[in-house]
């Protein structure tokens, strides 16, 4: 109970504010001021998504599935480089700029490749997920263990530590700010990632439902489908600033005293 | 039903369809509904394509046993040394029409001059349209061709661009009418354009020679399917939703209309269903030629067989 | 010697110059031995520890750690800022240089009576930053003694303590250093630490000479400032104030 | 000269793994191991971009505009809408979850509303860049102003600093390495951003040159395309990684003298 | 009063709990006035002075500067930590604060007239990671003066100097006090600085009670140990031992 009240009295702004775009965007629709089957009403999109909920959980299920393997491999993936390259510099010489060109390639360009890799089965979604998702945790990670303080670094080498000690010890931990600004980005990103995925070939799966609704003209069906990849979207995010927040819990415990009692001053 | 017939006897045969499942492929689930293929021996198996020049790549590579595809692009991968061969023409005029909303003053292509035409991202469409602004008498370079990605609609819709190229008649058309949007279509073959086979089904050259016995059950078999639309379309297009209700509902009453624009179009009156003509082949090749969409012609001979005369 | 260092000049980056730092040192400890270095601010006191325990290399010059030459770990070093790690509690923070080692099981008992020791065995759960700046100190000190290590280089590390409680660290050091025998280099500010606690004093003038001061007081030695330990001192300060203050810079 | 011979000590390791890649590559094509209507070979690729080279600036230098354009808008409003989150918490109750679905929803979804908006004309690419690069420097940034180290404001709050002052002074510097993370991920982004725009319509651009060429099935072209979207894609990262080595300058001086000396033990 | 805490209260939360930290306390600082806190490590001296500046606000009792409610900005304050931002150079940490005033031109002068006078002029450009620890402090010292406050509150101010450093900045900063007329509150380890520079000394028992001890030496006093200042470290040492060390915990 007390917690639903808690996310009230956090969200009670974003909710009204919602609750006001919709209405805006529920009257616009409705009045023909924006055509439906460009942007349908709230109202419609919910509709489509009730009637249509079984059909749809079952996509969703399929790029739950695929997300989750694309952002658990590009997490590891990713994470394995950064510090690779981090403890050899040549490898981050020769791997980097590759890493890059990853990123700036049309995946849609690569879709023949893809399928001729991977057929239709699950693991071309996944990897086009991972492309994707893996960067945004390539590059955060890398620049988190690059920002360590110096000063720990030798307390460290003093002790003898060898290099692989001072990273566990000194360098993984600041490096986690950073990696956790990555991890949320990419969470939101593998979905992306599952969805672009199911457009290259599927026959199941959010992104396929809506790319064909949306060739049928099916608008509502489109968003219904656009709703649930948001949600699937947020609830990844949500997932990571969670585990965020429990990994700097030691840091809360102090922010909680010094802002109640600041906050009476301001 | 012969019931000692077992799964792994089925030869699989895959085929990459153009689009998403829709009325034009109702013979294809209705030979696999009724049994057509299975009784041929085989097994097929249905895929969608990313992209729309997709199907042609992956047939080539071997991705893919058959695809269907259009027959301009079958002449432009030759023209680019992609090794496909048209075994049947499916469709066997243009669905492609030029389109213009109700009430423009566009009625004739040379009204284009000076307005803006939208095309979704397959280059063919500018010679389309420049050969039939030629054709009707007035000067192709005074017509703005817009590349408009993806979404014909709402282009059209929301008026940007004032015609468009690239819309099919039994499907756009009849969506946009849907939606309180009605267009008047131009037929391209009316004002120069060749008239060609909108769709064919390809396989690789590799594939034909290894296969050829194979594919030419494949077609008897889709043959028969077709029959029975011709015949039946409310049964034929009644399996085709059976089949996609699954995971994915039509809209009936689009697939229908479209359906019966279709079928006329997919009739190839006493000649064998899908029977492709040299002329055609050589007409579409040369205005391709013409219209510097390919740098050399291709030998068209060696673009089609016919795989029952 | 246990530890020893011979000609030893080091030189640091400086708005892009490099500056001498120190020049042509020389510096030893024998086994068991206390010496105490002491300089006026910036003359590179700090400097010298961490090349003493290998954290830098010496432009020129040798530097030995029981005959051998000096690397990291070699030696436990106690640098001048306190460097606890903000996400340790303290207990985690003391376990650190047994991580290190793969000793934490066997240290962990040993670290909790040193806690008790300093008094702070009630904040064994707490984080650094909800310590005083004279706690995390002697938090650091005892992360030191935990390393273990035959030689200690210590960088001020009673510099934060109130008189009271600077006087029992003093006391139970000289007890320690006794008892394990090892051998201590020890920078500081306080001439009277100095004094209490060592062999021999180094003082390191602002031109780079050192000058040797032995203490031959016996041990143990008295708690209060006893008229040699004054005159001693007295000593000391004159030593250091015979170049004038501007000169260092 | 010094520089170039640095470069070439620096990415040695990279060209030579480039060159061995590319041989490789290039047999596999030659061999017919791999389609070159596919993926082409390397050397068709560069062929086609000399036989095109003209065209191929020209659209380059379209591409170019609508990603500046999209990347300084999206560095503008990101980290003013992350700056605005950090001074107003109801703001980012309100704000932060719509930004959070403008992410999970497909562009492709979208682009009849980006039709609608912008048309045809630059700024429905610019618009789509914006919408991919603001999200990683929105988040990165607003990670980093929370990361600063409160005994700094304190400090500042003694001085009787206004909030906007300890923001100018020590949040904002302590929040620039993570703030760079973000830039560097969205300097890449925005070259897929206007790439995605084209895609929705243009009549200019690497992207409409890719898919034009892609459409006559002329993957060589495609591919040379491609080759100069990961150039400029490069060039962005570049260009900021370097303005972030000159911000960091400061802490330079100091790893330098250290290295150096480190370096020998290691 | 320029400076007066009355009553004041305040806990902090330890591992979940709130553990107070300072009980009912009382202190207060006439105009010009020069007074010492001094007490065992972890007693709440560092806490008090943040109350006493307004960065904490006391959970019972009332903080008032010039009769006004205590807020930050109020007065000057040096923390514990030397807290110079390393990104800045050794100047421009220093105009900090006039930059926050916006009066950083004017200042300029002042500033390069005081780092002159702490012979540290040749580091104007230096970052502070390029400082030793003494040359930080007296930096971080210079920045509070440079806050242009009539009140100051001093966290250890000279803790990290060496014995000559330190006696000659004592000299200054007495001088100083008696030429700007400042209130100045000082925390310190060292009971020869809280004699030589302060009027009144406050002995913060860890038991939570103060007690005072007036320095009524003439002014300028003298820089060796005569007698009378002897004499008052002595009482001032009996003063905080009387109560055992273990009782702090
Ligand atoms: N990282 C650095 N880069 C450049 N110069 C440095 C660096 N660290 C120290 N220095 C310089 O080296 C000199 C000696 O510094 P060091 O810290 O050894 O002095 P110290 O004797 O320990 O002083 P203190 O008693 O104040 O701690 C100083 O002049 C300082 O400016
Ligand atoms: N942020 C904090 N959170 C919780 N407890 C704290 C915090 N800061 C200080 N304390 C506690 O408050 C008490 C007093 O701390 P304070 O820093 O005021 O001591 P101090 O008298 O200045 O000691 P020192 O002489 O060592 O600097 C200590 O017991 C410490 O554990
Ligand atoms: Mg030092
Ligand atoms: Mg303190």
């Amino acid at each position: 109970m007390n917690r639903i009240k808690a996310f009230f009295k956090d969200y009670y702004l974003f909710l009204m504010a919602a609750i006001l775009l919709l209405g805006a965007w529920e009257w616009l629709v409705d009045t023909g001021r924006l055509p439906s089957f460009i942007l349908p009403a709230p109202s419609g999109i919910l509709l489509s998504l009730f009637e249509n909920k079984d059909i749809l959980l079952f996509h969703a299920w399929a790029t739950f599935k695929e997300t989750i393997l694309g952002f658990v491999i590009a997490a590891v993936a990713g994470v394995s480089l950064a510090v690779a390259m981090f403890f050899f510099k040549s490898l981050q010489r020769t791997i980097y700029p590759g890493v890059l060109i990853s990123q700036t390639i049309p995946i849609i360009a690569l879709s023949p490749i893809f399928v001729l890799w991977f057929g239709y089965s699950i693991w071309s979604k996944v990897a086009v997920t991972v492309l994707i998702a893996f960067f945004p945790i390539v590059v955060s990670t890398y620049d988190g263990l690059n920002h360590h303080d110096r000063d720990y670094v030798d307390l460290l080498r003093s002790m003898g530590a060898r290099r692989w000690q001072i990273f566990k010890k000194v360098q993984m931990p600041m490096a986690l700010p950073s990696f956790f600004s990555g991890i949320k980005l990419a969470a939101v990103f593998s979905v992306v990632g599952a969805t672009i995925g199911e457009w290259l070939g599927a026959s199941e799966g959010l992104g396929y439902y809506s790319r064909r609704m949306s060739g049928s003209l099916n608008a509502e069906g489109v968003f219904s489908a656009i709703f649930l990849l948001s949600l699937l979207g947020m609830c990844f995010f949500g997932a990571a600033a969670l585990a965020e927040k429990r990994m700097f819990r030691w840091k809360e415990i102090r922010k909680d005293v010094q802002h109640e009692k600041v906050d009476k001053t301001q | 039903t012969k019931s000692g017939e077992g799964k792994d006897r089925l030869k699989k045969v895959s085929v990459m369809l153009d689009w998403y499942p829709n009325a034009v492929h109702a013979g294809i689930y209705d030979a696999i509904e009724k049994g057509y293929f299975k009784k041929e021996g085989i097994e097929v198996d249905v895929k969608m394509p990313a992209e729309t020049n997709d199907p042609l790549k992956l047939v080539a590579a071997g991705r893919t046993d058959l695809a269907l595809t259009y027959q301009p692009q079958v002449v432009l991968s030759r023209a680019e040394n992609i090794p496909v061969v048209s075994l049947g023409a499916m469709v066997r005029h243009p669905l492609n029409h030029l389109m213009v909303p109700e009430k423009s003053s566009v009625h004739t292509p040379k009204d284009l001059e000076g307005k803006n035409v939208g095309y979704p991202s397959i280059p063919i469409n500018e010679a389309i349209v420049k050969t039939m602004v030629k054709h009707d008498g007035g000067n192709p370079d005074n017509v703005k061709m817009t590349d408009i990605g993806w979404d014909i609609i709402p282009a059209m819709a929301s008026k940007k661009v004032d015609g468009i190229s690239g819309g099919y008649i039994n499907h756009e058309q009849i969506l946009l009418k849907k939606e309180g949007h009605p267009v008047r279509s131009i037929d391209p073959v009316k004002y120069g354009v060749p008239d060609y086979y909108e769709l064919v089904l390809v396989s690789s050259e590799d594939g034909l020679k290894k296969n050829r016995k194979l594919y030419q059950k494949f077609w008897r078999a889709l043959s028969k399917g077709q029959k029975d639309v011709q015949e039946h379309p409310e049964n034929a297009l009644n399996i085709l939703f059976q089949h996609e209700n699954k995971e994915f509902p039509l809209d009936q009453k689009v697939e229908k209309k479209s359906l019966r624009i279709l079928l006329p179009l997919m009739d190839s009156g006493s000649k064998p269903f899908g029977y492709q003509d040299q002329k055609s082949w050589n007409k579409v090749s040369e205005w391709l030629y013409e219209t510097d969409m390919i740098k050399k012609k291709i030998d068209t001979q060696k673009a089609y067989i016919n795989l029952e005369k | 010697m246990t530890f020893m260092m011979k000609n030893v000049s080091y030189s640091m980056k400086q708005g892009g110059q490099y500056r001498p730092i120190l020049k042509n040192i020389n510096l030893s400890a024998a086994a068991g031995e206390f010496v105490s270095i002491i300089g006026k601010s910036g003359t590179g006191k700090s400097t010298m520890l961490k090349l003493a325990c290998g954290l830098e290399k010496p432009d020129e010059g040798e530097i030995l750690i029981q005959n051998e030459p000096s690397v990291p770990g070699a030696a436990g070093y106690m640098p001048q800022k306190d460097l606890l790690l903000p996400w340790r509690t303290v207990m985690d923070n003391l376990l650190l240089s047994p991580e290190v080692q793969m000793q934490k099981k066997e240290k962990r008992k040993e670290a909790e009576a040193l806690l008790e020791r300093v008094g702070l065995s009630a904040f064994e759960k707490a984080y650094p930053h909800e310590l005083s700046g004279g706690m995390r100190q002697r938090i650091a000190f005892l992360r030191t003694l935990l390393t273990g290590k035959e030689v200690l280089f210590l960088d001020e590390p009673f510099g934060a303590l109130d008189a009271m409680t600077k006087k029992d660290m003093h006391q139970w050091m000289a007890a320690l250093w006794r008892e394990l025998n090892k051998t201590i280099v020890l920078v500081t500010h306080d001439l009277h630490e100095s004094v209490f606690l060592s062999d021999r004093i180094i003082v390191l003038h602002p031109s780079g000479e050192t000058e040797e001061i032995m203490v031959q007081l016996q041990r143990p030695r008295e708690t209060y400032l006893s008229p040699e330990i004054t005159e001693l001192i007295n000593t000391l300060e004159s030593r250091i104030t015979h170049e004038s203050y501007q000169s260092i810079f």
